[in-house]
This record gives C-alpha cells, sequence and structure tokens, in this order.
C-alpha cells in the first residue's frame, strides 16, 4: 500500500429542515433554466464528425479479398456472389464479351453483405479495407419495419431512402 | 416462531441496476438472509473471446462493464500488448489515461445518480445523466461511438485527438468542477440522504478482504488500495493524485470516496491534458491487414483500476491468432458476492440503499 | 347568497322539495366537474413541473404544449387490458380503488370554497360540523389502501399496505390533535373576545379566521402540513408504495384503470390536502373583498402549496419507515400537545 | 511439507508457482498466514488435462502470486475453508469449466441455469446444441443458436 492516501474530510452534517429546504431551492432552481433535451424528429442535434453508422460500398474498388467479413468480431459481414450488372460504375469495369460488366480486380465476384441486425458499428471493416472499398457514413436512420435487416452488396452502395424492402 | 416472507428484489425491479436477483428472507421489515442469483446477462465473452481474434475482443470487453467502456478496453488491451510485447506509443498512453479517467468520470455519474435514485430522490440522476451525456459527446467526437466506444486499438488508439475533441474535454472540465459539487451538495444538502446512508450497510476491512473486494468499496473501508498508485499503469505514475480513503465502512463513506476520486480524476485530465506530446498515435505494427496476424504465446495478468475496483485480464496465448484462454476477473462480481454479509438485520430500506451503493454493473457480474 | 340557493331559486317552479334536490345534485356536479378538471390539470401540471427541474420539457407531443396528454393517458389507462391476480379477494379487490376515489371526491363536497362574484359561496354542505365529517371521510381512505393490498395475496402489496398502515395511524393522533387545536382557538372570536359558534364546522372557521391561524399557532401549522403530507403520501413519505423497494407498494397488482384510480386518488390528496392547510391555517377564503373573489384567494393559497408539495416530491429523498413512524409518536405527538395546551392559554389570554 | 515444482516469471513480471494439487490447500494456508488474500481463480481446459491458475495478493506488499496447478481428473481441493471470495470463484469455474472442487459446500450453476448440460468452456463443447433454459422442464421452451432464425 502506498503512502499518499488522504483520508476524506466528512462534509459537515446539514441542519434538519434548513438542509433539505436548501436543497430544494438549489434544485427547485432549475425550474427557470432552459430544457436541455432535444426534441429527436424535429431537432436532429448536432452530429460529431467522426460519428459513424451505415456501411456503404464502393463496388469498384472492393477487391474481394474477405478481410472485411474475416474481422467483423460477431460475423455480421459476409461474402456474397454479385454480378455487376449496374451501369455507372466506370473504373476498373469493363464490358464483358457477353455483354456483363466485370470488376476486374475482383476475380471472383464476391462483395460484402451485412447484416445491420448485428452490426455493432465497430468500424474495424473501414479499419482494415486496404482499397477504402467499405466505409461508413453519418447515416443512421435505418429503423423501418421489414423482416430482413440483411443488405445485399448492391443495396449497400444505394442510399438508405432507396432500400425500401 | 418463524414468521418470514419471501420478496424478490429483481430481476426486474426498479432498484436493480441491471438484472440481478436477490431473494430476501424477510422478518416483517427486517432482513433476515440475502441469496443472490445471478447470470440473466450471462453472454459468456470468455467463450466468443476464445473463439475470435485477439483485436475483435475488445467490442466484447466493452460490453462487460458497458458504463465504463473505456476502462475495459484498456484492461483487455494492457494484457494482449504484454502478451504480444507491443509497444505503444506516449501519445497514444496519455490519450489513453486522458479516455480512462473520463469513462471514471461518466461511469461514476451513473453510480452517484442512482444512488439518488433508488433512495426516491429524482431529481439528481437527471442532473448527473447530463453530465454524463457531454461526456459521451466527447467519446463520440473522438472514436464515433457513446457508449460502447471501441476507441483503443492494440498498440494505440484508432483515432487521433485533434484540437476540437482537447477544446471539449477542457470546456467539460472547467465547468464539470462547479456542477460536481453543485450535485454532491443537491445529494449531500438533504439530512434523509444521511439518515438513509449514515451507518448503514456497514464493511469491516478483514470482510471485505476475504471476499475480494476491491475499489471504492475496499477504499470507503479504510484501506487505500488503489492500482493506479500501487502498480501504475499507462503514466500514472508520472500524474499527481491522491487515493481518498474513508474510515467510516458504510454507504456514506462509499458515497463520499466516489465524489473524492472524480476530484481526483480531473486533476488527472488535467495534467494529462498538459502533457500530451505529440508523436504517434498508433503502432504500426497492429495496422491495416496486419491486424489479424497478430499473435501472442504465454501466460499474463495484467490489472486495470476499473470503476466498480480491481479488473483483472488473463490471458493465455498459444502462439496462434486467437487467444487460447480469456478470463476477466470482474470486480462487481465480488462486490456483489458480499452484499449479503452487509444486510443481515438491517430494514429493507436499507438492503435498497446499500445495493445502491455497491453499484454493480450486471454486464461485468455476468460477462 | 350561495350557488345552491341561486339553482334553488332558479328551479323553484318544479316545486320546493324537488328544485333543493336537483339543486343539490346540479351543485354536486358542478364541483365534481372542476374537481376533477383540476385533478387532470394538477397532474399536468405536475408533469410539467417536474420535468423542468429536471431540465427536461415535459408532455408536449399531444396537443399544444402536451395539454390533451391526460385525456390521451386516460384513454390509454382505460383501453388496457385489466391483469388481475389469480389468488385475488375478488370482492375487495375491485371494491378498494373505488373507495379510495369516491372518498377523495366526498371530501372535496364538504370544502367553504368561499365567495365567487354573481355565483355567491360555491360550498355544496351546509352542514355544521363538517369538520368531523371530513376527518370522518379521510379516515375511510386507509381502508381502501388496506383491501388494495391485502386482497391480492403479494409479498409486495402486503409490506406496503403494513407501512401505509402503520404511517397513517402514527399520523391520525398529531393531525387530530392540532385541529384541536384549531377548535379551541376559534371557539372565540379574538376581535371581540366573545364565544363564537360554528366551530366545528370548516365555514364557520374560515369566518373566525380573520388573522390567518398559522401566524397565531405556527406550530399547530407545521404538525398538521406534515401529517397532511404524511397522509397524501407523496414521494418522500410514500412509504405505502416506494417504488425502488416495494415496486409499487398496495397499488403493485393493479393495472389499467383500476390503477389509475389509485393514482387520481393520490393527487386527490394532494390537492385535499393544500386545501384542508389553507382553509384551516391560512385564512381561507378571507382577504379583502372576500364576498366577490375569495374563491380565487382559496384558489392560489391553495396552488402554491400544492407547488411546495411538488417540489418536496421531486427533490427529497425516501424517508425510512421506522425514522418516519418515530417522527409521528416520538416528537409531533408532544409537540401537538404543547400546541393544543398552547392553544388553550390563547383562549384564555384573549378573553 | 509441500513442494514447489517449478518457479518462473510470467510476462506481465508476476511470481509463477506451479506446485501439485495435493499440496495445494496447505500452500495457501501458509501465503494465507503471511496475509495473502484470493484474487481470481482461472480454469483451462488443455484438451487432455485442466489447468488451475490461482491469483492471491498481499495489499501491504502489493506482491501477487500465481499458482498453477493442474489436475487429469476434473477435481481439485476446495480453498472455501481459507477465504470466502472463493465461494462464488469456484462456483463460477465449476459451472463455466466443469471443475469440481472437493470441500465446497454449495457447488451449483451460478451464471447458467440448473438444467444446462455440459461446461461452455470446455474446449470440446458442441457450440451448435440446443440447450433448454430453466423456462419449462418439460423441454418446450428452448433457445436456439440457429443464427439465421429471426432476422
Amino acid at each position: 500500500m502506498v503512502a499518499t492516501v488522504k483520508e476524506i474530510k466528512m462534509p459537515k452534517k446539514p441542519v434538519p429542515v434548513i438542509g433539505s429546504l436548501k436543497g430544494m431551492l438549489n434544485m427547485g432552481k432549475y425550474m427557470f433554466t432552459k430544457p436541455v433535451t432535444t426534441q429527436y424528429p424535429e431537432n436532429k442535434g448536432e452530429i460529431p464528425e467522426r460519428f459513424r453508422f451505415r456501411i456503404f460500398l464502393v463496388p469498384e474498388a472492393c477487391v474481394g479479398c474477405t478481410l472485411c467479413s474475416k474481422i467483423c468480431p460477431n460475423h455480421s459481414i459476409k461474402m456474397e456472389h454479385w454480378d455487376l450488372d449496374r451501369t455507372g460504375l466506370e473504373n476498373n469495369v469493363v464490358q464483358t464479351a457477353r455483354g456483363d460488366r466485370k470488376n476486374l480486380q475482383n476475380k471472383r465476384n464476391i462483395y460484402p453483405d451485412v447484416n445491420f441486425g448485428t452490426c455493432t458499428v465497430c468500424r474495424q471493416c473501414e479499419e482494415i479495407c486496404p482499397t477504402d472499398a467499405i466505409y461508413l457514413t453519418h447515416e443512421f436512420e435505418s429503423a423501418r419495419t421489414r423482416n430482413s435487416f440483411t443488405y445485399s452488396p448492391e443495396e449497400l452502395t444505394m442510399q438508405e431512402e432507396d432500400v425500401i424492402k | 416462531m418463524s414468521h418470514w416472507i419471501e420478496l424478490n428484489v429483481g430481476p426486474v425491479h426498479p432498484s436493480t441496476h441491471g438484472i440481478y436477483r436477490f431473494r430476501v428472507k424477510l422478518n416483517e421489515e427486517t432482513v433476515e438472509d440475502v441469496d443472490i442469483t445471478i447470470g440473466y446477462l450471462h453472454r459468456n465473452a470468455e467463450k466468443i473471446c476464445e473463439l475470435s481474434y485477439f483485436v475483435n475482443n475488445i467490442i466484447y470487453f466493452d460490453r462487460m462493464d458497458y458504463i465504463d467502456a473505456m476502462n475495459m478496453e484498456l484492461a483487455y488491451l494492457r494484457a494482449v500488448e504484454t502478451l504480444m510485447d507491443m509497444e505503444v506509443p506516449e501519445r497514444a498512453q496519455w490519450i489513453r489515461m486522458i479516455m480512462a479517467e473520463l469513462s471514471r468520470i461518466a461511469a461514476r455519474m451513473v453510480g452517484i445518480g442512482a444512488v439518488g435514485l433508488d433512495l426516491g430522490m429524482l431529481t439528481p440522476f437527471f442532473h448527473t445523466f447530463h453530465e454524463r451525456e457531454k461526456i459521451q459527446k466527447i467519446f463520440t467526437e473522438a472514436s464515433g461511438g457513446r457508449q460502447e466506444v471501441n476507441y483503443m486499438s492494440i498498440g494505440g488508439v484508432y483515432q487521433d485527438f485533434n484540437e476540437k475533441i482537447i477544446n471539449e474535454i477542457r470546456e467539460f472540465i472547467s465547468q464539470f468542477k462547479g456542477k460536481l459539487e453543485e450535485m454532491v451538495k443537491m445529494l449531500l444538502d438533504s439530512e434523509i440522504f444521511w439518515q438513509r446512508n449514515e451507518g448503514i450497510g456497514i464493511l469491516e476491512p478483514e470482510v471485505a478482504l476475504d471476499y475480494g473486494v476491491t475499489g471504492p468499496m475496499l477504499r470507503a473501508s479504510g484501506i487505500g488500495y488503489d492500482i493506479r498508485k500501487d502498480s501504475p499503469y499507462l503514466f500514472y505514475d508520472k500524474v499527481d493524485f491522491e487515493v481518498p480513503v474513508a474510515k467510516t465502512k458504510d454507504n456514506l463513506g462509499r458515497f463520499l470516496v466516489k465524489v473524492e476520486e472524480l476530484r481526483q480524476s480531473i486533476r488527472i485530465i488535467e495534467q494529462c491534458l498538459a502533457k500530451l506530446p505529440d508523436g504517434p498515435y498508433f503502432n504500426p505494427k497492429a495496422k491495416k491487414s496486419a491486424m489479424l496476424l497478430l499473435k501472442g504465446q504465454g501466460d499474463v495478468f495484467t490489472r486495470v483500476e476499473s470503476e466498480s475496483g480491481e479488473f483483472g485480464v488473463f490471458i493465455r496465448g498459444d502462439g496462434g491468432v486467437k487467444p487460447y484462454r480469456v478470463h476477466a476477473r470482474s470486480p462487481s462480481f465480488k462486490n456483489l458476492a458480499v452484499v449479503p454479509e452487509m444486510t443481515r438485520g438491517v430494514l429493507i430500506a436499507d438492503l435498497i440503499a446499500t445495493i445502491a451503493s455497491v453499484d454493480a454493473v450486471a454486464g461485468e457480474v455476468d460477462r | 347568497m350561495s350557488l345552491l340557493v341561486r339553482i334553488h331559486q332558479w328551479l323553484s317552479f318544479l316545486g320546493n322539495f324537488t328544485s333543493l334536490g336537483l339543486a343539490y345534485i346540479l351543485q354536486t356536479i358542478f364541483i365534481l366537474i372542476f374537481v376533477g378538471i383540476s385533478f387532470v390539470a394538477l397532474i399536468y401540471i405536475f408533469r410539467k413541473y417536474m420535468a423542468r427541474i429536471q431540465r427536461r420539457v415535459g408532455p408536449n407531443r399531444v396537443g399544444k404544449f402536451g395539454l390533451l396528454q391526460l385525456i390521451a393517458d386516460l384513454f390509454k389507462l382505460l383501453g388496457k387490458e385489466s391483469i388481475m391476480p389469480e389468488r385475488r379477494d375478488d370482492m375487495a379487490y375491485k371494491l378498494a380503488p373505488i373507495i379510495v376515489i369516491i372518498a377523495t371526491m366526498l371530501a372535496f363536497m364538504l370544502l367553504p370554497f368561499g365567495n365567487l362574484a354573481y355565483f355567491g359561496s360555491l360550498a355544496v354542505t351546509h352542514s355544521k360540523v363538517t369538520l368531523i365529517l371530513m376527518f370522518g371521510i379521510l379516515s375511510i381512505l386507509p381502508i381502501g389502501e388496506i383491501l388494495g393490498g391485502i386482497s391480492t395475496k403479494s409479498n409486495y402489496a402486503l409490506l406496503g399496505t403494513m407501512r401505509a398502515v402503520a404511517k397513517d395511524i402514527s399520523f391520525e393522533i398529531p393531525m387530530m390533535i392540532s385541529v384541536l387545536a384549531i377548535v379551541i382557538v376559534s371557539s372565540r372570536s379574538y376581535v371581540t373576545g366573545g364565544a363564537i359558534t360554528g366551530g366545528l364546522s370548516l365555514s364557520g372557521i374560515v369566518a373566525n379566521e380573520i388573522i390567518p391561524y398559522g401566524i397565531i399557532e405556527p406550530l399547530g401549522l407545521l404538525i398538521f402540513f406534515i401529517s397532511m403530507v404524511a397522509r397524501a403520501s407523496y414521494s418522500p413519505f410514500d412509504l405505502g408504495e416506494s417504488d425502488s423497494e416495494l415496486i409499487s407498494g398496495y397499488t403493485t397488482e393493479y393495472s389499467g384503470m383500476r390503477f389509475g384510480l389509485f393514482y387520481v386518488g393520490l393527487f386527490g390528496m394532494v390537492y385535499l390536502s393544500s386545501f384542508l392547510i389553507s382553509i384551516l391555517y391560512l385564512g381561507g377564503s378571507n382577504g379583502p373583498f372576500d364576498h366577490y373573489v375569495g374563491f380565487i384567494y382559496l384558489f392560489i393559497k391553495t396552488d402554491i402549496l400544492v407547488l411546495i408539495s411538488f417540489l418536496i416530491w421531486v427533490t427529497l429523498p425516501r424517508i425510512r419507515i421506522d425514522k418516519f413512524v418515530n417522527l409521528g409518536w416520538k416528537y409531533l405527538l408532544p409537540l401537538s400537545m404543547i400546541n393544543l395546551v398552547y392553544a388553550g392559554l390563547f383562549v384564555l389570554y384573549i378573553r | 511439507m509441500y513442494k514447489i515444482l517449478s518457479e518462473e516469471t510470467d510476462k506481465s513480471g508476476m511470481k509463477v508457482l506451479n506446485i501439485d494439487k495435493s499440496d495445494l490447500v496447505e500452500l495457501m494456508e501458509e501465503y494465507k498466514g503471511k496475509g495473502y488474500y484470493l484474487s481470481s481463480i482461472t480454469g483451462v481446459d488443455m484438451k487432455d488435462h485442466l489447468d488451475v491458475i490461482y491469483h492471491i495478493h498481499n495489499f501491504d506488499k502489493n506482491d501477487y502470486i500465481c499458482v498453477k496447478i493442474s489436475t487429469s481428473d476434473e477435481k481439485v481441493p476446495s480453498l472455501t475453508k481459507l477465504w470466502k471470495a472463493a465461494d462464488w470463484d469456484e462456483r463460477e469455474q465449476y459451472d463455466l469449466m466443469g471443475i469440481i472442487f472437493e470441500g465446497h459446500e454449495n457447488l451449483k450453476r451460478i451464471l447458467l441455469p440448473e438444467e444446462w448440460a455440459g461446461h461452455p468452456l470446455r474446449k470440446d463443447y458442441d457450440l451448435k446444441k440446443v440447450q433448454y433454459v430453466s423456462m419449462d422442464r418439460s423441454g418446450n421452451e428452448h433457445v436456439s443458436f440457429d443464427e439465421t432464425e429471426g432476422w
């Protein structure tokens, strides 16, 4: 045990009734201050810069390395086969002879598929991704009635409003 | 003649923080015996830790003492870094210290507020939670998470401090000093609060040691044992603070020790902010895809001072990328075990006051 | 001229007996509506007030400023399934909340509300012994608590009932003795020094109370206030329901509107005790121009007392049962005796 | 007289004493006399045997000592006679690891429900197994670990 132990000073015992009255006034004065709670749907409050929630995917950048699914602590990320057939994805994407569009870097055509029901937003997938293909954004209002919380790779590229199931 | 009735305090009861069940044997209003049932929040985190990589387990430790997440992470990372002989940059260590102390303040805010709440005093709880909210805002600024932060990583922290965070911490500290005194006054001004706490729930130091009780409970029994002083980790030996001790051994002593520790925490944070050096905030050996390849072999047992006492983590590594065995020595588990000893022969109201002052967190008791 | 007489006159074409009966019924309904609206307003004010002290906003979703929140709550409680314990004593279980609410409502009928402009006196009862009636009705209330607690056969409820009864008994006597002191003091006019009658009716006491009795016997005011606070059983003294220990005490097993009745009964007691304190000790409806605005005086005094009660409610920790009962027997009872002797000496002196 | 099989220092700088399990109570009694208190009990399943690791702590000297024993028949002498802290710790290790502490008066499960089968921290514990929780003894109410269910 160490020497720098400090015995606490006992505070003065309050005088009966008067002490209580003092305490009441001490709390009662907050009657005249402004409330500090934020009224949520109308007033969203200030979202800190590093706050993250919803996972997004850049399919052109994804190389299908499966590191994100490995590091996900509760196995929310699974790799899923997905043929890139959307238009508008230019870099690294080429038109094959059959008319399919392919990501050349992603030979196996596997992309992450995230279960938001179990995601704890630990941001380790973002941390480990070698090409920054998977990233998290401020978007957090993803609550709605649906049967499945699992987002397919295609849904991960869309904004939250478009992913209505 | 034995006229007694059995009363359930918990698992679903207004005064149990978290879920555990006290089966109280009552003779009229007097508590004759208490039998504690725990395990309602058991997730077997130790098994889950064995199944996943070293780096993944941080979030499971977050969820042990969920109101004091930073210290839990720190406890685990201390063990892991000792196991792997991982160097932690100086700046990262100072940042960890600031965060650990802020987290301690945040956890104490719950504890102190809940003492009032369990005694039927509604208002201070909201004030303490407002202060806690400010700390959680700082946590969000720094890490992106409010409560289960996942801020510290193996070999450092995930994200560096910036000017905004440091300013916010400074601002918080400067207003918190006055606010703390005011909140404590709210509780201590009332003589009923004294009546309910003074001389209630006596814990003799011998009993406390016998049960392995640590933290504020032990310090309120007169034994000034604090790991931050006795076997310093991080840079706790480079900052100046005191270990408060109360000789009263009762609920009031525990409350006052917790309050005094808050003042000391503020002092520590102020010194940390003054000493915060520049430099790297992570160890490149544990970044990017190297995170999955971290290996460790051997046994380690390290301890930190969490809000409820000595939180020890035992890790045995077999040289693989996953720990072979993880065991957490949880302080709340030990602190809760002594409750029957403290509450034999008191009134039921005193039992509630004692449970409030013990402030065991169910997530940590059950793990 | 009182409101009752006015209604009686309006309805005089129905014949004397019928019109008087109808007048009583109408007057009762009028007071019931007033009391009902007061309860709703009281609960709304309490919630807003508590929220503001705790730096919250309080109800603000239903209606403007959340004014319709209580109506929504009422519908919620009515629409709720009433979950009843299996081993209950059915009759007693169902009767208990009704006893509580009826006794509370009945007590309001006895209050001398004072005069209001054109309407005159708003009081319903013109009995000469309203004081005795009032405390008779107040002693019905614990019966509801006891029935509710014991009939559910729950340990929480049983303990809660025991506490509530212990509390009620230990504060009944100091309260009665301090009221006795009031009766003594009001038996003699301190203006003329002559004996006056009507000391057993609340309206008589108010009529004699030119200087508030709280100034003449502050000790009595303190004792009566503490006793009534104990009777109303709100937070620091809610030993019957002490929510952090016994879940909700004798109301633990009640749900839906049955619980709602207990809840309204609680607020009713707060309101009633504030009324009684302002009538007995703070001069009631007395004041300048009290023939026109006496009711307003009474209302303001009561509301200030209610706000003080609410402040006590949200700021003080719950007192322990043994200390509380000790307070009743060891301190308040001797003090009320001293107060009684003091009242007697006072009356002797002004003679 | 007890015999210390080997003495080492582990990575965190703690003294480690390896002893035989029959010497445990004797050694612990001596350390208790020196003012040591029990801090934690950890069981480790090494597949062919079980390791039990005791951490004891002296508050005056601020000294931590680690005592390791191993057992091949799941049986270990109980320390409840020495320290009260051993009560819950041993129950926890019994519950999760299946170490039977001989001499413990109330050796029953502490975290898991009474009806639980198996000890989850064992390496051979089947994680896919459906377990019955104490809700219903007839076995109708159960929790399954099917991760696709419910989502």
